[in-house]
């Protein structure tokens, strides 16, 4: 790992003030990413690793902390100011269904970032692009002039992937990218993305709760539990040896497929 | 052609939604073309053909003036969807801003939305009674007051409604790309209500009738002289047993312009985005 | 004889004029003390299959269409609705996917227990509240005496599934169909859940029809599996017996999908094409497009379940482990 | 709860205060004035100043209105300038009738509007439903007035049931038996709002019904009518009774119509005519006391809904 | 249940409620009126409503027989000095109040006080009067300052009029309304209640004394049938006729003459035609704007009129209008055609001429008119329609009542407005005499003739002086008669004791049911 991280976070904290009550979403997490990294960020429901993903996308303001992208704190910066920032940050989503607007066209959908980061200097130019990504994620041409709703759930989920790839973002938070998924269509987005991330060389938090997928496509496996991280360490030695008492419930919760023997 | 097919799939299977579709369509070219098609100058007076009943030439009869009802019913027709569409456009125009801007800025919301919660403290009727009789008798008028009537209702749905396409993960995803406001209110959320505006426009239009035609009872909706259809039942409210007909005929109209829209609005809500529906009052 | 006999159910949708079956020739039978666990992916056809059992497809506009349904000897099928309802509830019980919803939010839990309980039991309510609160703390509910009066939302979602597994057993069912009944929960409360399920299984030997996409939870759970595909039965096999062979293509490609837990994969071996919808028509075996086996005969030929093993029958003309 | 209440009824205040402010800049903007109206055709400019003076008319708006509010406060609502008594006295005469009124209205709509809208959603597709939606919609699209007019001539003209128009107060002469005045006028009144509620019934039921729970109910193996009343009407019921607060301004606006048909002497009544004598203070003590009424049904409405729906905490 | 018998319970139930409905008390008149009066009292208040109510209550010194003569009502009789200065009034001895006080010239002096000084009418008479004092416990003496001619009318007309109330109330009170615990009279009924937006109800005066002699117009005998009458404000029309139809009501007051021949055919129904015609006015602005100096101009409007269409529109049957220009009705003492031939002459092509002789360019003439009564708005119309032929711009505006009534006391506001004149038995009380009222005729020609007429005491000179003032009227056009409207009541066959016609206002003394 190099030794300046692509992003520093540290200390995060976001409190949600509901009804009167605070609701400690995040409760001072402190992590780091290294430039083409996969941090898996693994824990249950409610534990605040969504929140996490939000935070540094602004989509939610953080109460307290920093997260330094190459030195520069992103969780002060105005909507404004991070505004360049987001084109080097960039989230898929968990639910392909909801996360495309179900009015616009692929084509449209992908050529907004093209033009608000001024990637694209015309319209030619996006299409041409547009084609190069779709065929990146194994979608043809013929997508751009079609609505979210005439694909399948893979598909949706890859136009997700390109909209992200168009930018050539040097981070992804991925946010339970493949929970939505049918086990057969999660495998093969899951290689999509680990091949995306691999080709590219950029970063990635992926977010899950599926300690298997998290095993799968990260280097680096961070364990969160009420607002906290628990455990953090290269994958094999999570997964392998868990330290923490709460990763170790997870892990033998897990239900395994015992008799596995090959036979061909 | 996109747009061709869906209205058949909203409408198929529907006998009366497709009759109420075909109804307003009649109306809407009376419309249109009623100085072509009325027989009679719709204000001429005729002291001598004074209530006449239905008949050859008149077909509906003449109203205490003389003038030909049948004529005044087609001129009708213009008010109506002038009354309908206007109280629309200003409903949707204020009403479904502020709605809007109020969901997508929280702060802005606050202040504004309250306003809208002490407007909506007063009973329709009676905030349009009031307005009227501030302002003058006209057209104009009585599709302000209308409009501004129903602007609250319509910013409390497009609030609604608003907040939870905000909610969306996609207007997330637009942010993420970098979207500014005025393109994730107006390229992101706006096109997704169209449908459910679209519904809650047939509604406004539907209950504007009904709400005009209670105004020109009253005496305080549209000048007396313009042929509408609520202004003839209005009118000619005495002659119910004397001539029947200055009665039956207009009534039948509204009801069956309202009774129509009302079934058009059933049929679209039925077809739009079932997170929507419960925002849209209709009938 | 099975506790439940099931015999090429037919599932029809109603989509315009016409009728698309959606599950299509499915045959299994479960007996007492023993669980089934169906196994798909979403769409498959495996959650409408447990309704027509059920009985609950009614009024939905999907019917059941043909094949025969035999619970306890009787035909299901033959059955008037008040017979039926006889039955329901009380010989036969549901637990659903979603604990969040299955509870009516304006009743307290007991009282929604005890309404089971009086359905097709002649008790007092004094006496139904006794056992709603035994039947909480049989599935495990701290504080049974005082949760009895909470309502839905004051309890959290692993609890909710066991009010609605209290529910469920409130009758002494024969046979339990649970379909998702851990697929909301996390993986810690998952567990809890399946453990409490086994454990009552036990003790009353009631039947299990267990639905779920997850392979795992089956593998631990269930003695024998059904794996559906487009609304077919494609393998049905004991658990050991299928996990062992793998005989089916699509079970193979399944299994071979999922991260494992234990183990580092570089790639995943994943099934190409994607799961076709409803009305889509395939000549020949339906699995034909993304299976690495198909030969021009799948294409064409429509496979018939066959008995690899004792008990283990398979749909397809190439399995694994089969003679070719 | 009644921790709650207050803090709900504290929060009115502002909104109370603002609505107070429209009502009275509404009401003065209007053109015309009390006092020529009160003099008649033949009063000189100068008898009209001095009655101007005299009702204190002449003074700036806002003093005026604070000067009304400070009596609004301390339960003045003013005289009114037409009958030269206080203006709580006006609306009280009035408020029989009008509360009698609503009351019948509500009874029909609840005793109509609930059945038929059940009946329906348990029926959805079948003819019954067909014309029992539809004919809902045809109700709530007959302008209010043209209905009471037919009913009268009908009901009171033709046959000679009911009485066609005003209503004596329930302490004259004929006592409970003049309700019977109110017949025609609270189903004319009802009518379109009993069409709305029978198609929100229908509609929450049949939402409910594709809820989780209701396939619950249905696993237990309980009979469909029970389903249907304990598990779907009872929870269709919570977005019903919020439809009761949108319900009573829908019912006042038709009752100003209604009131005027049936020449009922009721608040509805008395805004129409006091507005054409511009009698301010009857019309902001009556839009005062609706808008205060108003509030406090859609309070009501909210408990009523945090009762009927444990999900919602009152604390 | 079969269709049958639910038809029989059905009806049973609309029988039940029927006889339910019969049980009102019998004792009682319900007369529907168009609305509710702004006060009782009689002296300050110029509505016809009120004075159709307050009649039964409050008396003056004079009333009106059936040839709208004055005779005595409170008074005994008089003696009128040679000089025509001096009048001294003998009282009606015996005469109680409502209160149980007698009525003497104390009440009599202090209630004429007030009328002259805050009254409506007051003023027209005691701009003339010198002095009023009591000479007795039961006479009161007048000093003119010149001889009046129309005193004694003037003191019979009791809208705007001189009611008599007791001392102790009218003493110190000033132009505001009584109250209406005030309302003591000497009539036949006494005031008991005022629910607002309900009714006004009167009930027997059983101490009333009632003046002598047979009945006639509001003179002679009066004798109270009723135990109570109830005016029940109904202000939509439609429904005062079916009330009354339905029995709700016994009388109703102002229908439309388009119901005349239906409502005349119903034997559940008679109609009462009023005896004095009311008749539609349209004022000219006298003060500002384009036709206030411009007399030729404003004739030239009156040209252009055929009222014959506008009556035929606005009112209807033959028998309920006359397109009279006299502005009092043919056979009245006061009728007269002076200058009444420019009064309809629909002469659109000759009004072009004239108006264009008169340096009319086109500019917007504003006409405004209420809604409020159906009449004056369709008569509007109509005018608007045929002014327009003749080329003017006329610009209607149409207001409610209350705008008007605003609009009209503004002089940049207006060219013309529509208003309506109920009958009056002298002209001195039309408004157009006074100088004050909207329009602000104050012509020194109409100063000289109103100061003779009001001088002279001699009937056949006060007729002439009229003519020539009508004859004014038609020059100077500060208003434009219509035509009369003879209205017309309906009541129930019930009543006994209505007569053919009203005089001026419906009264309920000698009627029973």
């Amino acid at each position: 790992m190099s030794a300046q991280p692509l992003l520093d976070v540290r200390d995060l904290k976001v409190h949600f003030r509901t009804r009167g009550r605070t609701v400690r979403a995040v409760d001072g997490v402190s992590f780091d990413i290294a430039p083409g990294e996969v941090l898996g960020l693994v824990g249950e429901s409610g534990c605040g690793k969504s929140t996490v993903g939000r935070a540094l996308t602004q989509l939610e303001r953080a109460t307290a902390g920093q997260a330094l992208f190459e030195g520069q704190d992103i969780l002060s910066m105005s909507r404004r100011q991070f505004l360049p920032l987001r084109r080097h940050i960039q989230m898929i989503f968990q639910d392909p269904y909801a996360s495309l607007n179900p009015r616009l066209t692929v084509a449209q959908t992908l050529s907004e970032p093209l033009f608000i980061h001024k990637i694209a200097r015309s319209r030619k130019d996006a299409q041409a692009r547009i084609a190069e990504t779709l065929d990146l994620v194994g979608l043809g041409p013929e997508a751009m002039t079609r609505y979210p709703h005439e694909f399948s759930g893979g598909q949706r989920q890859r136009i997700g992937i390109a909209r992200v790839m168009i930018l050539e973002p040097k981070l992804v938070i991925a946010d339970e990218a493949v929970s939505a998924l049918d086990v057969s269509i999660q495998a093969q987005v899951l290689n999509l993305i680990k091949k995306l991330q691999r080709d590219s060389g950029m970063a990635m938090l992926f977010i899950s709760h599926d300690l298997g997928v998290v095993r799968h496509i990260s280097d680096r496996v961070a364990v969160m539990s009420a607002g906290k991280i628990v455990e953090t360490g290269d994958k094999s030695a999570i997964f392998e040896a868990p330290q923490d008492a709460y990763t170790r419930r997870l892990l033998d919760s897990i239900p395994r497929i015992m008799p596995l023997k090959e036979t061909s | 052609m996109m747009a061709v097919a869906s209205i058949r799939s909203v409408f198929a299977g529907r006998t009366f939604a497709q009759i109420g579709l075909v109804w307003l369509a009649f109306v809407a070219l009376a419309a249109i073309f009623s100085p072509l098609i009325a027989p009679f100058d719709p204000y001429e007076i005729d002291p001598i053909a004074r209530l006449t009943e239905p008949g050859w030439p008149h077909l509906f009869g003449t109203d205490h003036f003389g003038r030909d009802s049948f004529s005044r019913a087609l001129y009708g027709a213009r008010m109506t969807v002038l009354i309908g569409l206007g109280a629309v456009i200003v409903a949707l125009l204020t009403g479904g801003l502020v709605g809007m801007l109020s969901a997508y800025f929280t702060r802005l919301g606050h202040v504004l939305m309250r306003g809208v919660d002490v407007l909506m403290a007063f009973p329709a009727l009676l905030m349009a009674l009031v307005l009227m009789t501030l302002l003058e008798r006209s057209v104009m008028n009585t599709i302000i007051v209308i409009g501004v009537v129903y602007a609250t209702t319509t910013a409390r749905i497009l609030f609604g409604m608003t907040l939870k396409l905000k909610g969306e993960v996609f207007v997330d995803a637009a942010v993420c790309s970098g979207a500014g406001h005025a393109s994730i209110l107006f390229r992101h959320i706006l096109p997704n209500l169209v449908s459910p505006l679209l519904v809650q426009a047939s509604f406004i239009f539907a209950f504007a009738q009904l709400q005009a035609a209670a105004l020109d009872f009253l005496g305080l909706g549209l000048p007396p002289e313009v042929p509408s259809w609520g202004n003839m039942l209005s009118e000619e409210r005495i002659y119910v047993t004397r001539a029947p007909w200055l009665l039956i005929f207009p009534g039948a109209l509204i009801i069956l312009s309202v009774f129509s829209m009302n079934l058009v609005g059933d049929a679209m809500r039925d077809s739009i985005d079932p997170r929507f529906k419960d925002d849209i009052a209709g009938v | 004889m099975a506790l439940l006999d099931v015999e090429n159910l037919e599932i029809s949708i109603r989509f315009g004029h016409e009728l698309l079956p959606v599950v299509r020739g499915v045959s299994f039978s479960v007996d007492e003390n023993e669980t089934l666990g169906i196994v798909g992916e979403s769409g498959c056809g495996k959650s409408l299959t447990a309704l027509a059992i059920m009985g609950l497809l009614e009024g939905s506009g999907v019917r059941v269409t043909g094949g025969r349904m035999r619970f306890g000897g009787r035909d299901l099928l033959a059955m008037s609705a008040d017979e039926r309802r006889h039955i329901m509830g009380n010989d036969m019980a549901m637990i659903f996917q979603e604990p969040m919803t299955s509870l009516n939010p304006v009743y307290r839990v007991g009282d929604q227990i005890i309404e089971a309980l009086q359905q097709h039991r002649n008790l007092s309510r004094r006496a139904a509240r006794r056992r709603a609160i035994e039947l909480l703390d049989l599935v495990r509910i701290p504080e049974p005496d005082s949760r009895v009066d909470s309502f839905p939302h004051q309890l959290s979602g692993g609890q909710r599934q066991r009010v609605m597994i209290a529910m469920a057993l409130s009758c002494d069912p024969k046979l339990l169909i649970a379909d998702e009944p851990t697929t909301a929960l996390d993986v810690t409360v998952q567990k809890e859940v399946l453990d409490l399920m086994l454990d009552l299984q036990k003790r009353t030997g009631t039947a299990i029809i267990l639905i779920s996409h997850d392979l795992g939870v089956i593998a631990e759970t269930c003695n024998s599996v059904a794996v559906m595909y487009w609304g077919r039965l494609v393998e049905t096999a004991p658990t050991d017996a299928l996990f062992e062979t793998l005989a089916h293509p699509y079970t193979r490609g399944l299994l071979h999908s999922i991260p494992a837990i234990d183990r580092d994969v570089d790639w995943l071996d994943a099934i190409p094409g994607r799961v076709p919808t409803i009305g889509e028509q395939i000549a020949g075996c339906p699995f034909h497009p993304r299976c690495p086996r198909a030969e021009s005969r799948c294409r064409h030929e429509v496979p018939q379940p066959r008995e690899i093993a004792p008990g283990h029958l398979v749909e397809c003309h190439f399995p694994y482990g089969g003679d070719r | 709860m009644l921790f709650y209440t207050i803090k709900r009824l504290l929060a009115l205040i502002p909104t109370l205060l603002a609505a107070t402010m429209l009502v009275f800049l509404f009401v003065h903007l209007i053109p015309g004035d009390p006092a020529s109206i009160l003099l008649g055709d033949t009063a000189t400019p100068e008898e009209v100043a001095a009655l101007t003076r005299e009702l204190g008319l002449d003074e700036p708006l806002w003093t005026q209105y604070l000067i009304w509010l400070g009596n609004v406060l301390q339960g003045d609502l003013g005289t009114s300038v037409f009958f030269g008594t206080p203006v709580l006295t006006v609306i009280a005469d009035g408020a029989e009738t009008s509360i009698l009124l609503a009351t019948m209205t509500m009874v029909w709509i609840v005793l109509f509007g609930v059945p038929i809208g059940i009946v329906s959603a348990m029926n959805k597709g079948r003819w019954i439903d067909q014309i029992t939606s539809g004919g809902a919609m045809l109700f709530a699209s007959i302008p209010t007035f043209w209905l009471g007019l037919y009913l009268i001539l009908l009901f009171a003209v033709g046959l000679g049931w009911l009485p066609s128009s005003g209503f004596p107060s329930l302490t004259d002469t004929g006592g409970v038996t003049n309700l019977r005045y109110l017949i025609l006028p609270s189903l004319t009144l009802a009518a379109p709002n009993a069409a709305l509620i029978i198609r929100l019934v229908r509609a929450s039921m049949l939402d409910v019904s594709r809820e989780d729970h209701v396939r619950t109910a249905r696993a237990k193996g309980l009979r469909p009518s029970r389903v249907a009343i304990r598990h779907i009407f009872r929870n269709a019921l919570i977005s019903v009774t919020a439809a009761f607060g949108f319900t009573f301004a829908a019912l006042v606006s038709e009752a100003v119509v209604t009131e005027t048909v049936f020449s009922l002497p009721g608040i509805g009544r008395l805004v129409v005519q006091s507005i054409l004598r511009r009698d301010y203070p009857v019309i902001q003590g009556v839009i005062l006391v609706i808008v205060v009424l108003y509030m406090f049904i859609n309070l009501l409405v909210d408990l009523a809904y945090a009762r009927l729906d444990p999900r919602i905490s009152l604390k | 249940m079969t269709i049958t018998s639910w038809l029989k319970t059905a009806t049973a139930a609309g029988a039940f409620l029927a006889i339910a409905g019969a049980a009102q008390a019998e004792g009682v008149l319900r007369y529907a009126t168009v609305g509710e009066p702004p006060t009782l009292d009689q002296q300050v208040v110029t509505s016809d409503l009120a004075t159709t109510i307050a009649q039964h209550v409050f008396e003056g010194l004079y009333t009106f027989d059936s040839s709208n003569s004055p005779v005595p009502l409170l008074a005994a009789g008089e003696t009128i000095s040679e000089d025509g200065k001096t009048i001294t009034i003998a009282l009606r001895e015996g005469v109680k109040f409502h209160n149980g006080q007698d009525m003497t010239s104390a009440d009599v002096v202090a209630s004429l006080k007030r009328w002259g000084e805050f009254g409506s009418r007051g003023g027209l008479l005691f701009e003339h009067v010198e002095s009023v004092e009591a000479t007795g416990d039961h006479e009161i003496r007048i000093t003119l300052s010149a001889p009046f001619g129309p005193w004694k009318n003037l003191m019979a007309f009791l809208n705007g009029g001189p009611a008599i109330y007791p001392a102790s109330i009218v003493e110190g009170a000033g132009k505001e309304p009584l109250s209406p615990e005030n309302y003591i009279g000497t009539g036949p009924y006494s005031f008991n209640a005022w629910e607002a937006n309900r009714y006004v109800e009167l009930v027997r005066f059983d101490d009333y004394v009632s003046p002598e002699g047979e009945a006639d117009g509001y003179g002679g005998e009066r004798v109270a049938e009723f135990d109570a009458l109830r005016f029940i404000p109904v202000p939509d029309v439609g429904t005062r006729v079916s009330g009354l139809r339905a029995g709700d009501y016994d009388y109703a007051e102002s229908i439309p003459g388009d119901l005349f021949a239906e409502l005349e055919g119903d034997p559940n129904v008679n109609t009462i035609l009023n005896g004095g015609p009311l008749f539609g006015l349209v004022f000219m602005n006298s003060s500002a704007g384009p036709l206030a100096e411009n007399y030729a101009l404003r004739r030239a409007i009156q040209q252009a009129i055929d009222k014959v269409p506008a009556l035929q529109i606005a009112i209807g049957p033959e028998g309920l209008w006359r397109s009279n220009g006299s502005f009092l009705p043919e056979g009245n003492v006061w009728y007269t055609e002076a200058g009444t031939e420019a009064f309809s002459q629909g002469d659109a092509e000759g009004a072009r001429a004239a108006a264009e002789a008169a340096g009319y360019t086109g500019e917007p003439i504003k006409f405004m008119v209420s809604t409020n009564y159906p009449f004056h708005y369709d008569t509007a119309i109509v005018y608007t329609k045929q002014l327009a032929q003749a080329g003017f711009n006329i610009d209607l505006q149409v207001y409610d009542w209350a705008t008007l009534i605003e609009k009209r006391s503004q002089p940049d506001q207006w060219d013309m407005f529509f208003t309506h004149h109920g009958f009056v038995p002298d002209p001195i009380l039309i408004s157009v005499m006074n100088d004050n009222y909207p329009g602000w005729w104050a012509t020194p020609e109409k100063a000289e003739l109103k100061a003779a007429f009001t001088a002279s005491s001699d009937p056949a000179e006060r007729v002439d002086i009229w003519s020539q003032i009508q004859e004014l009227i038609y020059e100077q056009v500060p208003t434009m008669k219509t035509g009369d409207v003879y209205t017309y009541n309906i009541a129930s066959p019930e009543l006994d004791g209505l007569g053919e016609a009203t005089l001026i206002w419906p009264h309920f003394w000698n009627v029973s049911k």
